[in-house]
């Protein structure tokens, strides 16, 4: 017959415990195809894609590549075969040079000794074939996201893959940066490489790709042809039930300024200044999308208001107080609430209960504590009454946050922040890495806070997001504003300008968009 | 009483005696401890039931005892100053066990303790080093600074001032009692600072000193406790020896006697508790002779030591 | 007194004891500080040290060749390394709980081997030792040659060793293994490193470095062994990495801060200084924490002290 | 960002901290040292069996050993609770042991130079160790969350440095008058009473459990403990919910350094009396073999503790009865916590399979 594909999928069964990840999963890609893979949370998509590089091995269920048989018992199988992945979370090692990560693992000409120099030259020739400019010398933890996705894609070209996964690979780009690395796609497409892309991003995948295959569950449960299909059907089949893209949000109710941020500069970590003379006002019934690519300011300017990140200048007050420094500790009496970024990390402590966790930072007042002495009592009765009114999975309010899934994290932590009606919010990417129903979920949280009057700051990089829910959006490029829109007032191509930082306000306009 | 009363197995006829020994250190370290357990094992050969315990902790040295009391043994030796108060208060708890305390002051009804006389050794050294001399720099190597060691240092230096008012003494102590490389770092920074005659009294440290006189050839050193002149010949040229052995056979011979009494005794060169070596090859018969001399002055009693500070 | 003391400064004696106290030091410090790249804390270092001092006088001793005594320290070394590994790589244990486990498990089974294996009769029963090596032509150059020339083989060999590591950290593939292993694992895993051989391998050379270290120690300087021998100098070694900075050459030059102060207080007392002989033992410690506040922090490989699974997301 | 410390502590959190490890856990660990220790006891020549038949009849032969062996767990369950304060906020003190001569050298100084009325002094000395072991803590405490020192260093170098100022004071300023080098003994007012007459048990048995009791209701029941925890686990999430972080370090190793000084003191006040040299035969590193054997719990520090405490009391007998030098029963205290570490990880990962996915 015809030659078989070039990559076969069959029939890959994988169980963590508890956990059916992988079912029976089958499919192919073809040789010069970008095949989308898409799926909720969990749905089991990074284990697949780990399963073809050699991390996990398979319970059951058959790979075959250009039509042979496979086996990977590690990494370096994969490679050897031609397979290359970017993952979800790069796989870079911070403090070495791009070209050291690039030829870690492999053996070098001199071996032992590493030979740099060639390698470098090497590097620049496929950047210069694939239009994916980087720096062999730089050391990787000074360089942008965008740019380390960009080493983590010649990583994969330096070792000959014939077979790229990216994992996830748009969530941390600019939509210039998506676009190129589209191109970047395209192109190696063009040479014959097989691609498999996973995303969240409907319209991404309707861009890109030529097939997509649904998880949900861990089983499969259609591949189609991009051509032949819609994001609301692909939403459907992921989910199992119809999903609304629009949900109706009612016309601000603005109130009383409760924030107010003048020439506000705050130092990052890297020593530089991440925060550049920010100005603007915030009030009751409000939510003020931040806008930018990652890295760009937003979490410094988040981190100052919520007094985790000293200003270096400038002057925060909410609602009329003006402190020289806020403590994270404050928060409390100024009734803020702050969602941070990093859930995991900052958000949530880990090995703590359920309950512990939902008192975190209001464990020292009434009814949770009485003089120093905890009460068990209220912590499990207020966790009781979390867990039913935000509809958290989890067994009991004694198991450890660990244990839930990300989406459930990112609700305990909303039921923590938003108890105590929060005249504001801080709200850090609340939505990243959840899958559409578990959005839907905080999206609403949020329309109900803005409802009730309170005063919201929304981050987030995703474009789509922002300008369906914020009523006024401030794009931050390298911590100057760039511009203060109206969402409908704005395309999304001029906010990618100022993301990029190729379009700004001028200083009338910043004076004018400064308040509501 | 430690609880209920052991069962002893005594035989109807005069029991041997069941003798234990604790030291506060390891029993190979070719100096104070080792010779205790020498001692031990002289009993041992003249058919005594003998148990000891090694590296005992200060906290455990009660309970120690208790458990040796507990499994009938009738004497309990304490091989150290640091034994005072445990030895203390298990012979007043015990008034049908014999305690003996060996290098402290502790007394009581049933408990004699020995103690060498100060300084005798030191003395002893000193006079010896002030013939071997050539340098005028003597050095001293201790481990830990504890009351007998300081005592002999004295002495050492007094016999010194009184040879050669112009010659001068380092001491130097590592503050470790099992740590032989830095005795001997210690010994060859002496050396190094002109010394060439060291008196060593630090159990291990001895050890050490030794081996860096003999890596440096033409330096002498004077061995502590037990003869040492086999950790090197050419260089140990006299050991001053604490016959502990002697003193435990007459302890026990007493309390078999039944004329074991409490009370504090001190022992030197007269009692024949302290002793001298066979003299090494370099020391002239002008210096052994002077040993021999100071020797005798101290049995007659004719030197004044310096008294214990 | 300030005029000997002067003259001590100058007379050579105190730079070779300086490096005679470095060397038994500066092998562990190595050891360490190869796994310690590779993300694995090892505070065991003292009781590794103290089996290989233990190993290499009993079997010099009974076997009546020093050289026998290295080899068999190296063996041992690694052995313990192998153990170790097995704990903390494999089962994934605490690193520096199960380290302290270690250290009392070498202390006591290093004194039960001497008692069985010797038995009382320690001083009776002195090792042939390492001889002292005279680099030819370089021993007979005036002032310099008796102080760096003179030395035992080992001492040389830990410097040659510190250069070669800080090569094979930055200049080889297998440096870049290991120092990608201890900055980020799961890096070093996807691009086909295997972790999990490169933290055995590292922490079992660690085992033969501070071996080495202690054979010197009972066989180098001395003759014999004890109970205890090494006196905590692992421990020393061990804070040698983090204060030089986890490099080859800042935990060399940490080690010779340490044993040039060890050598100096000894010095001083052999001057006869009147400072209580406590302050001038516990010096380099003090020296070392004064050094620490002067070159403030010190930051290790980000993945040190974590355990690692391979094959997780 | 997170400092490589303070991550490598992560390991240390992921041995469950005591939640979720099954209690039977010690109990095999202890059970395959002993297997392994018998290996090396028949190794080095003797019968293993006679030897543990005696090391236990050494240890709970009849009522005065057991008192003894409740003697000894004494210091070892006060610093035991010390080490669990202190790694339940993520500090690794190593220092116990120069905390615990802290302790003791105030005591001895409150017991000796004041002289108050009993029932007034004995207070006053032991809360003047918990003084001695808070201050010396603290320093290592400051010195790591205010500037990032490597506290398990600065706590190994100020163990040295305590035992060397003991042992200066005891040869000069605090010299009894006489003989030895020791310090003069606490007086009578300040000595714990034996409360079990006929043997040695000190009310030291009773501050001990009552630490323990005080430690549980800290660490669990009060907002400093969940404060202490929080920053234990996840410094930067204390950070954010308002904890501040630098103080509760702090405090959570000068509290730990006041509990090893309060060890110091009992047994100052309980058995020793007056100071010397060598004070302590190490009670601040087995201290960390028994917080991790008794799970960072302070139930199972009391537990571990007298295990602990019946090997030290047990091995004279053992010595006695096959002639296995003493050394033998560090062989089955490493073992044990070797064993302990390996069976708290494979509880945690579980053996051979991946480790669970900590993103
Ligand atoms: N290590 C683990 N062991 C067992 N079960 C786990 C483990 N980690 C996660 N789970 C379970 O797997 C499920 C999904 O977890 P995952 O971490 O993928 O969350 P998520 O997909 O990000 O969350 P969500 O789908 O709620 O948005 C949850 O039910 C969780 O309890
Ligand atoms: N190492 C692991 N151990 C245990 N469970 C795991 C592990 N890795 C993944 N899982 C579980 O397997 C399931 C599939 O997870 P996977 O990460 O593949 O989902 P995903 O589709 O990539 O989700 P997301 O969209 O959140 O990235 C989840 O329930 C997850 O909790
Ligand atoms: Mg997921
Ligand atoms: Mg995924």
């Amino acid at each position: 017959m015809t030659t078989p594909p070039f990559l076969q999928i069959e029939e890959i069964t994988k169980t963590f415990p508890g956990v059916v990840a992988n079912d029976k999963v089958s499919f192919d890609v073809a040789a010069g195809e970008i095949h989308a893979l898409l799926g909720e949370n969990g749905a089991g998509k990074t284990t697949l894609v780990s399963t073809l590089y050699g991390l996990h091995r398979p319970d059951s269920g058959r790979i075959r590549l250009r039509g042979k048989e496979i086996t990977l018992r590690s990494s370096r199988d994969a490679i050897a075969l031609g397979i290359g992945m970017v993952h979800q979370h790069f796989m870079l090692v911070q403090p070495l040079t791009v070209a050291e990560n690039i030829v870690l693992g492999m053996r070098s000409p001199r071996e032992p000794l590493l030979s740099l120099g060639p390698a470098s030259q090497e590097i620049e020739r496929l950047s210069r074939t694939y239009g994916l400019e980087v720096d062999p010398a730089a050391q990787v933890w000074q360089l942008s996201v965008g740019m380390q996705q960009r080493v983590e894609i010649v990583k994969a070209l330096y070792r000959g893959a014939d077979l790229l996964i990216l994992d996830e690979p748009t969530a941390v780009l600019t939509p210039q940066e998506i676009h190129e690395l589209f191109n970047v796609l395209r192109r190696l497409k063009a040479e014959g490489h097989a691609v498999i892309f996973i995303s969240h991003k409907l319209d991404e995948v309707m861009a890109i790709s030529d097939r997509v295959t649904v998880l949900r569950d861990g089983r499969v449960v259609n591949t189609v042809a991009t051509a032949g299909t819609d994001k609301a059907a692909l939403a459907r089949m992921m989910v199992g039930r119809e999903v609304l893209f629009q949900f109706d949000k009612p016309p601000a109710q603005l109130g009383d300024a409760v924030l107010n941020v003048r020439d506000l500069c705050v130092m990052g970590n890297r020593r530089q200044m991440a925060v550049r003379d920010v100005s603007f006002d915030l009030r009751r019934g409000e939510i003020l999308g931040v806008a930018g690519v990652d890295g760009n300011g937003q979490s410094e300017l988040v981190e100052a208001i919520a007094g985790l990140r000293p200003a270096a200048s400038g002057q925060i007050s909410i609602n009329g107080r003006a402190l020289a420094a806020f403590q994270p500790s404050d928060l409390l009496d100024l009734n803020v609430a702050h969602i941070p970024q990093d859930r995991q990390r900052v958000g949530l402590v880990m090995d703590f209960s359920v309950s512990e966790n939902l008192v975190a930072r209001l464990f020292s007042l009434l009814p949770f504590a009485r003089s120093g002495f905890l009460q068990w009592k209220a912590i499990r009765e207020n966790a009781d009454g979390r867990i039913k009114e935000f509809d958290i999975r989890a067994p009991n309010s004694e198991v450890k946050a660990r244990s839930l899934s990300g989406g459930n994290q990112q609700k305990v932590i909303l039921a923590r922040e938003l108890s105590r009606a929060p005249d504001l919010i801080l709200a850090s990417q609340p939505t990243r890495g959840l899958d559409v129903g578990a959005t839907e979920f905080v999206e609403g949280r949020l329309l109900e806070q803005r409802a009730r009057g309170a005063a919201i700051i929304y981050v987030s990089t995703e474009l789509e997001e922002i300008l369906s829910l914020s009523d006024r959006v401030m794009v931050l490029h390298r911590g100057e504003i760039m511009g203060m829109v109206r969402p409908g007032e704005v395309t999304e191509e001029e906010m990618g300008l100022m993301m990029a930082g190729e379009k700004r306000m001028t200083a009338q306009e910043k004076m004018e968009a400064r308040q509501s | 009483g430690g609880g209920a009363a052991p069962a002893p197995t005594e035989a109807p006829a005069a029991p041997k005696l069941k003798i234990a020994m604790l030291t506060s250190g390891s029993v190979t370290d070719e100096g104070w401890n080792q010779t205790a357990y020498d001692g031990l094992l002289a009993l041992k050969a003249e058919g005594y039931e003998v148990a000891n315990t090694e590296n005992v902790a200060q906290a455990d040295q009660a309970s120690i005892i208790e458990n040796y009391v507990n499994q009938g043994f009738t004497v309990i030796v304490g091989h150290g100053f640091e034994y005072g108060d445990a030895l203390t208060a298990s012979a007043t708890a015990h008034p049908d066990v014999h305690f003996i305390q060996i290098g402290g002051i502790a007394t009581g009804d049933n408990l004699a303790s020995y103690v060498f006389k100060s300084g005798e050794g030191g003395y002893v050294a000193g006079v010896l080093a002030s013939y071997l001399s050539k340098s005028g720099k003597w050095g001293f190597v201790g481990a830990v600074e504890i009351p007998t060691i300081k005592a002999d240092q004295l002495a050492y230096e007094m016999a010194l001032q009184q040879a050669n008012p112009d010659a001068s003494v380092v001491a130097a102590y590592t503050g470790s009692w099992v740590d032989i490389p830095k005795a001997k770092e210690a010994a060859l920074a002496q050396i190094s600072a002109g010394v060439d005659v060291i008196l060593a009294n630090g159990d291990n440290a001895n050890v050490g000193a030794i081996q860096a006189a003999k890596e440096k050839g033409d330096v002498i050193v004077i061995g502590w406790t037990r003869d040492q002149s086999h950790l090197a010949p050419d260089n140990v040229a006299l050991s001053i020896v604490q016959r502990v052995d002697v003193i435990l056979m007459n302890a026990v011979a007493d309390i078999e006697a039944g004329k074991f009494k409490g009370g504090n005794y001190e022992l030197g060169f007269k009692e024949g508790i302290e002793d001298i070596s066979k003299f090494g090859p370099m020391v002239p018969e002008e210096a052994q002779a002077a040993v021999k001399q100071a020797v005798e002055d101290l049995k007659a009693n004719k030197i004044a030591l310096p008294p214990v500070q | 007194m300030l005029e000997t003391l002067q003259q001590l400064l100058w007379s050579g004696d105190l730079i070779y004891a300086t490096l005679r106290l470095t060397t038994p030091l500066l092998f562990a410090a190595l050891g360490g500080l190869m796994c310690e790249r590779a993300g694995v804390l090892n505070i065991g270092l003292e009781g590794m040290m103290l089996g290989g001092a233990l190993t290499a006088y009993v079997v010099a001793l009974r076997m009546g060749n020093p050289w026998l005594g290295i080899l068999a320290a190296l063996f041992v070394g690694a052995i313990t390394g192998l153990l170790f590994a097995v704990v903390v790589v494999t089962f994934r244990a605490n690193q520096i709980v199960s380290a302290v486990g270690m250290n009392i498990l070498m202390l006591g089974l290093t004194g039960v081997a001497l008692r069985a294996a010797v038995g009382l009769s320690i001083g009776q029963s002195p090792a042939p030792t390492i001889p002292i090596w005279e680099i030819p032509g370089l021993a007979g150059l005036p002032l310099i040659g008796p102080v760096l020339f003179a030395h035992l083989p080992f001492v040389y060999l830990v410097f040659v060793l510190a250069g070669a590591m800080a090569f094979i950290f930055y200049r080889t593939t297998w440096g870049l293994a290991i120092r990608a292993v201890g900055e980020n694992p799961r890096a070093a895993e996807t691009v086909g490193i295997d972790v999990i051989r490169v933290r055995y391998a590292t922490v079992v050379w660690s085992g033969i470095f501070a071996a080495v270290g202690g054979a010197i120690l009972s066989i180098g300087y001395l003759n014999t062994f004890q109970e205890g021998l090494t006196a905590g100098r692992g421990f020393i070694a061990f804070s040698a990495i983090i204060f030089g900075r986890y490099t080859p050459l800042g935990t060399l030059l940490a080690s010779l801060l340490f044993g040039f102060t060890d050598a100096l207080q000894l010095r001083i007392q052999a001057f006869g200084v009147q400072i209580p002989y406590q302050f001038l033992v516990v010096l380099p410690y003090i020296v070392t924490l004064l050094a620490l506040f002067v070159a403030g922090r010190s930051k290790g490989p980000a993945a040190s002290g974590l355990p690692y699974a391979p094959g997780e997301e | 960002m997170k400092s490589g410390l303070s991550k490598r502590l992560e390991g240390l959190r992921s041995i469950g901290l005591g939640q979720a490890l099954s209690w039977t856990l010690p109990i095999w660990a202890v059970l395959i040292a002993f297997l392994v220790g018998s290996v090396i006891i028949a190794g080095a020549g003797a019968n293993p069996i006679q030897a543990y038949a005696a090391l236990f009849r050494g240890a709970v032969g009849n009522g005065g050993l057991v008192a003894t062996t409740l003697v000894k767990s004494i210091p070892l369950m006060l610093a035991g609770l010390s080490v669990v304060l202190a790694y339940r906020a993520s500090v690794f003190n190593i220092g116990g042991e120069g905390q615990i001569y802290m302790g003791a050298l105030f005591a001895v100084w409150g017991g000796t130079l004041l002289h108050l009325p009993a029932g007034v002094h004995l207070p006053i000395v032991l809360a003047l160790g918990m003084v001695g072991g808070f201050l010396w803590s603290a320093i290592p405490g400051y010195l790591k969350a205010a500037r990032g020192f490597n506290e398990v260093i600065v706590t190994i170098f100020m163990n040295y440095i305590a035992v060397a100022i003991v042992s200066y004071l005891v040869h000069g300023p605090m010299r009894e008058s006489g003989w030895n080098y020791q310090s003069r003994a606490v007086d009578e007012s300040a000595r714990l009473p034996i409360i079990l007459p006929g043997t040695s048990l000190h009310l030291g048995l009773v501050v001990a459990l009552a630490a323990a009791v005080l430690a549980h209701i800290l660490l669990f029941h009060t907002t400093l403990g969940y404060r202490l925890r929080m920053v234990g686990f996840n410094a930067e999430a204390a950070r954010y919910a308002g904890v501040k972080v630098t103080l509760i370090t702090v405090l959570a190793m000068a509290l730990s350094g006041a509990l090893a000084g309060l060890a110091g003191a009992v047994e100052i006040a309980g058995v020793q009396f007056r100071l010397l040299e060598g004070f302590s035969p190490g009670w601040g590193f087995d201290a960390i073999a028994v917080a991790l054997v008794g799970q960072l719990h302070p139930a199972g520090v009391l537990l571990a503790a007298l295990f602990f405490g019946a090997l030290r009391t047990g091995a004279n007998s053992m010595q006695t009865a096959v002639g296995l030098p003493m050394v033998v029963v560090q062989v089955i205290q490493g073992l044990t916590v070797l064993f302990m570490m390996i069976g708290a990880a494979v509880q945690h990962y579980g053996l051979w399979r991946p480790a669970r996915r900590e993103k």
